[in-house]
């Protein structure tokens, strides 16, 4: 039988809230998918809606946004920021052609290493339906018709 | 190469190409027959940019701006028509001031439109002359034979014209000014004196240009009898846009449509086109062919049966039953006057042209003189829920369309554009086949039939940028004589400045 | 011996050109301190000329347009051959251009959409033997750099005369600018906008207003109005000129030098300013900006880190 | 100032001993490594934190010439400055590193070997690619205000406030009520050693009003914190108590003037139990010695036609001023104490104990003051109705160990509950059964204690009640409380019928801490109590410099532990303090003036306002020093003109790239 798409979740986590659920997941010895890639930001207001683009066009299938529940920014503001650009950002995104299952925001509190379980299991298992971004590798094929 | 004589058995055909390796403009291609008669002579447009497919899902204020991509030569035709369609879209009025600074625009435009053609484009084929050598057939050559004076002179109009297009419309290639009822800024009073000052020249200079036209060419009776004879004569339907009495305009106003015989076949308002104007799309281009609905599409037919139709100066002065200004309006009676009415020689073109050209100037200076000019209020804010709108205006080179759908947002759900080279393509087909029938052979391939081609076609100035809604300007074109095999035999180049080479 | 320049057009709309006739009377000048060996639109020189040419005896090519067909990348491809420096010329060359808008779509959809299921153009069609054809459309349009090497970069829809005055002085001068740089200065339009001081810090966006849906002053900052412009996030240059036609700036000049995503920067800048902090008082805000790609990406799709529509 | 040499990279993988090398394949991983681009040294060691773990950095940076390091292990939070102390004694800049988190991202979190391995290879290359990017950097330093606050004037306030007075720092000590003293001021004994709360717990009490470096504010609240370690701004709201301590002598001849001759408010500090007058002290060593008006109660507030007699017996004092009005106070700190402590459950919560219902069911904090001599009963452990109970039931983990309200053990029920049934007993000679889970004596004494208990004839069923009821069965249970509860040690249902119950109320968050969360700017574990920066190294700091915890507000303890932990707190705070500076983080962003076009959209952006606008050059400003270093400006700025240290775009680009490109 074909082996299971394992989707790529590039995942921006804040590194006072987020960051730490997934330490104290690991802490607690929760199991849960190994599809997503953790890049650490000091808050979600520092992630430039460049680095969500760029992770998808470098073949990331998802891309998920973990920062600190409203009120809770370690940084007092920086995750409204964050949540205005997701909000703008997703209704680009599906003008792209790309579906908005695949960018997630979710407010991770340090206490909560389930949630991270929990979000990472569903994100892959929607991505899985979903199947990759990158039909095909769409990117060199389109590099194919003018070589 | 392979030698003429060893292939001159083969069937052969020509290939009039624009250089599409250079510019993918448009193509000719004859096909001959046995005896080398021609077949048949396709004209091509290669090319297409889906202006229709992407402007959907974009907001309806931003299309005056989208579509003026569509042609840098022309981009204040496509904002303008975008504008106005946008009116009709919100169902909102502009400000009579507002209507006034775009007139005003507009006009100022065509002058400077107008121009450019007269003496860059089509100007070398009658300034210079056909006959005269290729070298000296290009705008270097026009300057030479009206006066380097003239030429500067040429050059500074073109400029104080341009530049108050930027003074009222932001940008003068790709114009920001066009809002649905109104736009942007109203004028100063040291904008509108600028106008004032620029357009009392700009009147001299019409009349100056009307008095090199008539000395190099009325007085020249072989280009008269150029102008008169049957190659370049088709009798077909004509378009163009008229005021409340049937005088030339062309920012506002019904279109007209008459007959071959000149009487009047249709009147209508731009919102029921579609009830009269048809496309016809050929399998050898991507450009559709317009043709009159009710008549059908007959082929590349002429006659009273034939939907075939013409827009463009000749058309416009054609459907027209005067000028509304003077000076133009002296100067349109004494050009039926000499050819009759309505005049089916394509050449006209550029006699027209003068005549327009010297009609845009005196309205551009009733505007600029209008005290309302200066109005503060510039605006009108759309309220109604946006559906569809139609806008038309007469770009230089003809009638030009915009069409849009909007959902309640007001984002674009459809778009139809159709443009001048568009009605023109069908007459332009056949001036083509005609030309090459009655001149092209394989034996007979030399730079005087090729430019005789030329110049049916250039009299149209065929803006295929528009017309794919891809890319602009003039007509390069290539003559290759090749046989069957695409070797090629002979080889002719014509360049945009009408210079013409054997290679 | 004078330095050898030439102009050449692939996809553009003309604008280009007119944008180096606007230089007016000082076109005469340029002409006059440079041998122009290539420029399809105005003078009498062929491709094979080109050709004939050695590698590199262009000093400076100027190619405006974005390439969407196999015929504009063999030319590009032979032009960049034979120049010692290549300009990607004007806003089409640089990012793509609105031309580039196509990319949210396939050449399929186009045709569907121009001729329905009617007659439709053929790649070959057959006349008693005889095939005539038509050039095959990539499915995209791609900015110049994606297909050969640029040295330098003019930007604008089109480029400001100033602009490429300042251009032509700088090419054929020394010692030249770093490779790949921009020829504008590196920084937002605000920096030259007439309006800069017209507004105080606090930029705050509690409504996105759709440009017709208010009448704007024409002293104060369009943005501090309401209505989007990209100003801020847009190269300078060009002398703030849809500015002083009192409409918004909508990027033609691209991004400044630090960055990669012009439309993904913008989104980002005109996202953060807004107020609202949950999904409720967000989402109305946004709703002022209709068309998020047609906005932020409208000069600049094919060369933004997703070049197309995903997907199929 | 980009480091121009060709870059070097060293990259170190940990096993941890089995915590990583188990579930990832750590020499393939090194192999891996090895391989990628700029990296000259791959290594895999045991424990790469250990002494010679790191002695193999420095080694390699001086035998190879390193000058970027990669460390895959634990998290950066755990680790990241013990490598960085390490580049730095190697000779190399602490900030060419970059620690990738193979353990709790990834072998702590996947089962399947092959894939464990497969991400941690992605990380190590997104590492190595940004690695190569980093700059030198510097950390700043920040001057330490020397004054402390702390906040809560429990035992565990006191304490810490005693313990940084004594070491000559003034601290200012900020309680909610009106007197300092806390829970245990409402003790009677204390557990194991019987001894009496009051006794140990009074003293303290008075060194701090008597200190000349505390500044005691009590009937205060903090509304406000501005400014960062070293540099905190603190306003503190002051209650009027209508009193003015300054004039007051403390005297109390205006609780005798009060018009009203008998006490009849409900007392709060005796748990409602007594009762008190309008005009108050909380209790009779209460700190500071000076009365409390309360206006819902006190005559002049409600109708203002009282004869004042209380002003008048306060006569040429003039300590009385009911025109009083709420003040609000800054102070400047470097260093915070958090001490808020904890709220005890509300036994209604478990309405099958009917607290509230039946009137002899008591929580435990009121049996406390019952059998406190100076409490409402003067010690007599009495029914509502004034007589002796003959049988009490305790009830253990009212509140504790309970899915319904809280999960977790609250660590003193257990110990408190053997204390009471001992008072209990001697002040009644009452049969005393207590109803338990388990018995938790982990502490010094305490197992002693429970046994000592055992032959005291105290009754222990083991067993979580069912419910108390006044459901009679037989005549042996007239008038009484049944307690209904599965013996399991025994195996069957029994009901012991008593005539006293004692709900042996758990711990739980206070209702504000969230509120006192926020304004300090840190965690809350899951069930609410504040989150130390590391459970076992770091267990009274916090994530934010500065801040400290002591007592329960970081959860459950008992008297030696707060104590312990205060004295910690109060250490970690005299260590920043006589340090005189705290480094900063160099992660702080910047304007580049050449490119900055003065758009104004990161000037909103900055919550610490350390953006300004500059009007002459027409350009945004970045103050370092206020800066802490979040980013959110450097996202904004539409033009790529602000950067951030440690943060740059390329890195993270870099980063996105490393761990995208397909091995």
């Amino acid at each position: 039988m074909p082996e299971e798409f394992q989707p790529r979740i590039v995942a921006f986590f804040c590194n006072w809230c987020t960051y730490l659920a997934a330490d104290l997941a690991g802490t607690s010895r929760i199991k849960y998918a190994p599809n997503a890639e953790v890049v650490r930001v000091m808050c979600s207001g520092r992630i430039d809606v460049q680095f969500v683009l760029k992770a998808f066009a470098q073949g990331a299938d998802g891309v998920l946004i973990g920062g600190c529940h409203p009120g809770d920014c370690h940084y007092q503001e920086g995750n409204y920021k964050a949540l205005r650009r997701y909000r703008l950002l997703q209704r680009l995104i599906r003008q792209m052609g790309i579906e908005e299952e695949r960018l997630r925001l979710e407010w991770i509190s340090a206490a909560e290493g389930d949630r991270v379980r929990v979000v990472i299991n569903e994100m892959v298992e929607a991505l899985q339906r979903l199947g990759p971004l990158h039909k095909n590798g769409q990117a060199q094929e389109r590099l194919m018709e003018v070589a | 190469m392979a030698s003429a004589t060893a292939t001159a058995a083969r069937q052969r055909r020509i290939i009039i190409d624009p250089i599409t390796r250079l510019e993918g403009h448009g193509k000719i291609d004859i096909i001959l027959d046995e005896e080398g008669r021609v077949e048949r002579a396709y004209f091509q447009v290669p090319e297409l940019r889906g202006f229709e497919k992407f402007a959907q899902g974009r907001p309806a204020e931003s299309m005056p701006q989208i579509t003026s991509r569509i042609c840098g030569v022309c981009p204040t035709a496509h904002h303008m028509a975008s504008t106005k369609a946008l009116d009709r879209l919100y169902q909102v009025e502009p400000p009579p001031a507002a209507r006034k600074i775009r007139e005003l625009v507009y006009s100022t435009f065509m002058v400077e439109d107008h121009t450019l053609h007269f003496y860059f484009l089509g100007g070398p084929d009658f300034i210079v002359g056909p006959e005269a050598p290729a070298a000296q057939r290009n705008v270097l050559g026009v300057i030479a034979k009206v006066g380097i004076e003239t030429g500067q002179k040429v050059i500074a109009m073109r400029r104080k014209l341009r530049e108050l297009i930027s003074l009222a419309a932001g940008k003068t290639v790709h114009p920001v000014f066009g809002l649905p009822g109104g736009v942007a800024k109203p004028l100063t009073a040291e904008d509108a004196a600028q106008f004032r000052h620029v357009a009392a020249e700009a009147v001299e200079f019409a009349q100056f240009t009307r008095g090199v036209f008539e000395k190099v060419v009325l007085k020249d009776q072989e280009y008269m009898d150029l102008i008169r004879s049957d190659l370049f004569t088709h009798r077909t339907y004509y378009m163009g846009m008229v005021d409340g009495q049937n005088r030339l305009n062309f920012y506002d106003g019904d279109l007209r449509v008459v007959a071959p015989d000149g009487h009047e076949w249709a009147r209508f308002d731009a919102a029921d086109y579609a009830e009269y104007i048809a496309e016809h799309a050929e399998p050898w281009s991507y450009m559709k062919f317009c043709h009159l609905k009710a008549l059908g599409w007959q082929g590349f037919k002429e006659g009273a049966e034939s939907g075939v139709y013409g827009v463009a100066p000749l058309a416009r002065l054609n459907a027209a039953d005067g000028i509304a200004t003077p000076q133009a309006q002296e100067a349109y009676l004494h050009f039926f006057g000499v050819l009759g009415k309505p005049a089916h020689h394509t050449l006209a073109n550029h006699w027209a042209r003068v005549i327009e050209l010297l009609y845009a100037a005196e309205r551009m200076k009733e505007l600029a003189d209008d005290p309302d000019i200066i109005d503060p209020e510039v605006r009108n804010l759309p309220t109604a829920t946006p559906r569809e709108g139609v806008g038309v205006v007469e770009a230089p080179r003809g009638t030009l369309f915009h069409h849009y759908q909007s959902d309640g947002r007001g984002l674009i759900t459809k778009c139809n554009l159709i443009v001048a080279t568009q009605h023109n393509a069908a007459r332009i087909s056949m001036a083509i086949d005609q030309a090459a029938r009655g001149l092209v052979s394989a034996t007979h391939v030399n730079e005087g039939l090729l430019n005789m081609v030329e110049m049916a076609f250039r009299a149209y100035d065929p803006c295929l940028g528009c017309a794919t809604h891809s890319l602009p300007g003039s007509m390069p074109l290539l003559v290759r004589v090749c046989d069957d095999r695409g070797n090629v035999l002979t080889s002719l180049r014509r360049d945009a400045d009408g210079g013409i080479h054997r290679d | 011996m004078k330095p050898k320049v030439a102009f050449y057009w692939c996809a553009s709309c003309g604008g280009c050109e007119e944008a180096i006739l606007d230089l007016a009377e000082d076109i005469l000048n340029v002409v006059s301190a440079v041998d122009i060996v290539f420029w399809p639109v105005a003078l009498d020189f062929k491709e094979k000329d080109v050709e004939a040419m050695a590698d590199g005896a262009i000093e400076v090519a100027l190619v405006n347009g974005a390439i969407r067909s196999a015929h504009q990348l063999q030319m590009a491809q032979l032009v960049r051959r034979k120049s010692r420096i290549l300009v990607a010329f004007g806003a089409c060359a640089q990012l793509g251009g609105i031309p580039g808008l196509a990319n949210l779509t396939t050449t399929g959809e186009i045709l569907h959409e121009v001729y329905g299921d009617g007659t439709r153009p053929q790649l070959e069609f057959q006349h008693d033997g005889q095939a005539l054809n038509l050039p095959k459309l990539f499915e995209s349009v791609y900015p110049l750099d994606r297909m050969i090497p640029v040295d330098y970069y003019v930007p604008g829809c089109p480029p400001s005369p100033r602009i490429v005055a300042d251009a032509l002085r700088v090419l054929l001068s020394d010692p030249l600018p770093d490779p790949g740089s921009v020829l504008a200065p590196d920084r937002a339009l605000c920096d030259e906008c007439p309006r800069k001081d017209s507004h105080d810090p606090e930029l705050k966006i509690d409504r996105y207003y759709r440009v017709q849906e208010r009448v704007l002053d024409t002293g104060t900052c369009i943005l501090a109005q309401g209505v989007p412009c990209l100003g801020p996030a847009t190269r300078a240059g060009c002398g703030a000129r849809c500015i002083s036609g009192n409409m918004p700036c909508t990027g033609c000049f691209g991004p400044s030098g630090r960055v990669r995503d012009y439309g993904g920067k913008a989104l980002c800048s005109l996202a953060s300013i807004i107020s609202g902090n949950d999904a409720g008082a967000i989402d109305p805000i946004l709703d002022g900006l209709a068309d998020p790609v047609g906005t932020f990406y409208r000069y600049s799709l094919p060369s933004s880190f997703l070049q197309r529509k995903q997907g199929e | 100032m980009p480091d121009r040499n060709p870059v070097r990279i060293g990259v170190y993988t940990c096993h941890c001993g089995t915590n990583i090398a188990a579930t990832v394949d750590v020499k393939a991983l090194a192999e891996f490594a090895a391989a990628l681009p700029g990296v000259v040294v791959s290594r895999e060691y045991k424990y790469m934190c250990s002494d010679p773990g790191q002695d193999l950095i420095r080694h390699d940076i001086r035998d190879h010439d390193l000058n970027r390091i990669v460390v895959a292990s634990c998290s950066p939070h755990l680790h990241e400055h013990t490598f960085r102390t390490a580049l730095k004694v190697g000779g190399l800049n602490p900030y060419y590193f970059h620690m990738v988190n193979i353990r709790e991202q990834a072998s702590w979190v996947h089962e399947n070997k092959a894939q464990a391995t497969r991400k941690a290879k992605d990380l190590v290359r997104a590492a190595v690619c940004r690695v190569a990017l980093h700059e030198p950097l510097e950390r700043g330093r920040v001057a330490i205000h020397p004054d402390v606050l702390v906040l809560g004037g429990g035992i565990a306030g006191i304490h810490a406030a005693l313990t940084l007075a004594n070491a000559g720092k003034h601290v200012y000590l900020v309680e909610k009520e009106p007197t300092i003293g806390g829970h245990m001021a409402k003790f009677d004994k204390t557990f194991p050693t019987l001894d009496c709360a009051a006794c140990i717990l009074t003293p303290k009490m008075s060194a701090v009003r008597s200190h000349p470096n505390i500044t005691l504010l009590t009937y205060s609240e903090v509304t406000k914190v501005d400014g960062y370690v070293g540099n905190y701004k603190i306003t503190v709201l002051r209650h009027p108590r209508y009193i003015d301590e300054d004039l007051c002598a403390g005297c109390l001849e205006c609780l005798e003037a009060c018009v009203y001759k008998q006490a009849k408010v409900p007392d709060e500090f005796n748990m409602g139990l007594g009762k008190r007058k309008p005009i108050y002290i909380p209790f009779p060593q209460a700190v500071p010695q000076v009365p409390v008006i309360d206006p819902e109660t006190c005559i002049q507030f409600k109708s203002g036609k009282c004869k004042k007699t209380c002003i008048e017996a306060c006569g040429e004092r003039h300590a009385i001023n009911l025109q009083a009005e709420a003040t609000t106070q800054e102070i400047e700190v470097g260093t915070v104490i958090l001490a808020t402590g904890f709220r005890a459950f509300d036994a209604a919560r478990a309405p099958g104990y009917g607290y509230g219902r039946y009137p002899n069911v008591y929580a435990a904090l009121e049996v406390e003051r019952m059998v406190n001599a100076s409490g409402p009963t003067a010690g007599e452990v009495i029914l509502r109705d004034g007589r002796r109970p003959q049988a009490v039931g305790i009830i253990h983990c009212v509140g504790s160990r309970d899915e319904n309200t809280n999960r977790w053990c609250s660590r003193v029920c257990c110990m408190y509950s053997l204390k009471l049934a001992h008072l209990i007993k001697e002040h009644t000679g009452a049969e005393v059964f207590n109803f338990y889970i388990d018995i938790r004596t982990p502490g010094k004494g305490f197992e002693e204690f429970y046994q000592k208990l055992l032959t005291e004839r105290v009754h222990f069923i083991r067993g979580r009640v069912a419910e108390v009821t006044d459901w009679v069965f037989d005549p042996s249970e007239d008038g009484k409380l049944v307690i209904r509860v599965e013996d399991t040690l025994a195996g069957f249902v029994r009901r012991i019928p008593v005539d006293m119950v004692v709900l042996a109320t758990g711990l739980e968050p206070r209702a504000d801490a969230p509120e006192v969360r926020r304004l300090f700017n840190i965690s809350c574990a899951s069930e609410g109590f504040f989150l130390e920066r590391h459970p076992k190294l770091a267990p009274v700091n916090t994530f934010t410099d500065g801040v400290f915890l002591a007592g329960c507000c970081q959860g459950p303890k008992d008297i030696p532990d707060t104590v312990a932990q205060a004295g910690a707190a109060a250490a970690e705070a005299l260590a920043l303090i006589d340090a005189g500076y705290v480094e900063t983080e160099p992660n702080t962003a910047r304007v580049i003036e050449e490119i900055c076009c003065g758009c104004k959209t990161c000037n909103s952006m900055c919550p610490y306002h350390a953006i300004s606008f500059v009007g002459e050059i027409h350009k945004s400003r970045i103050n370092e020093v206020l800066c802490k270093g979040c980013g959110t400006c450097v996202a904004a700025c539409p033009s790529g003109a602000i950067r951030q240290n440690l943060f740059e775009d390329d890195q993270i680009y870099a980063e996105i790239e490393g761990i995208l490109t397909h091995a």
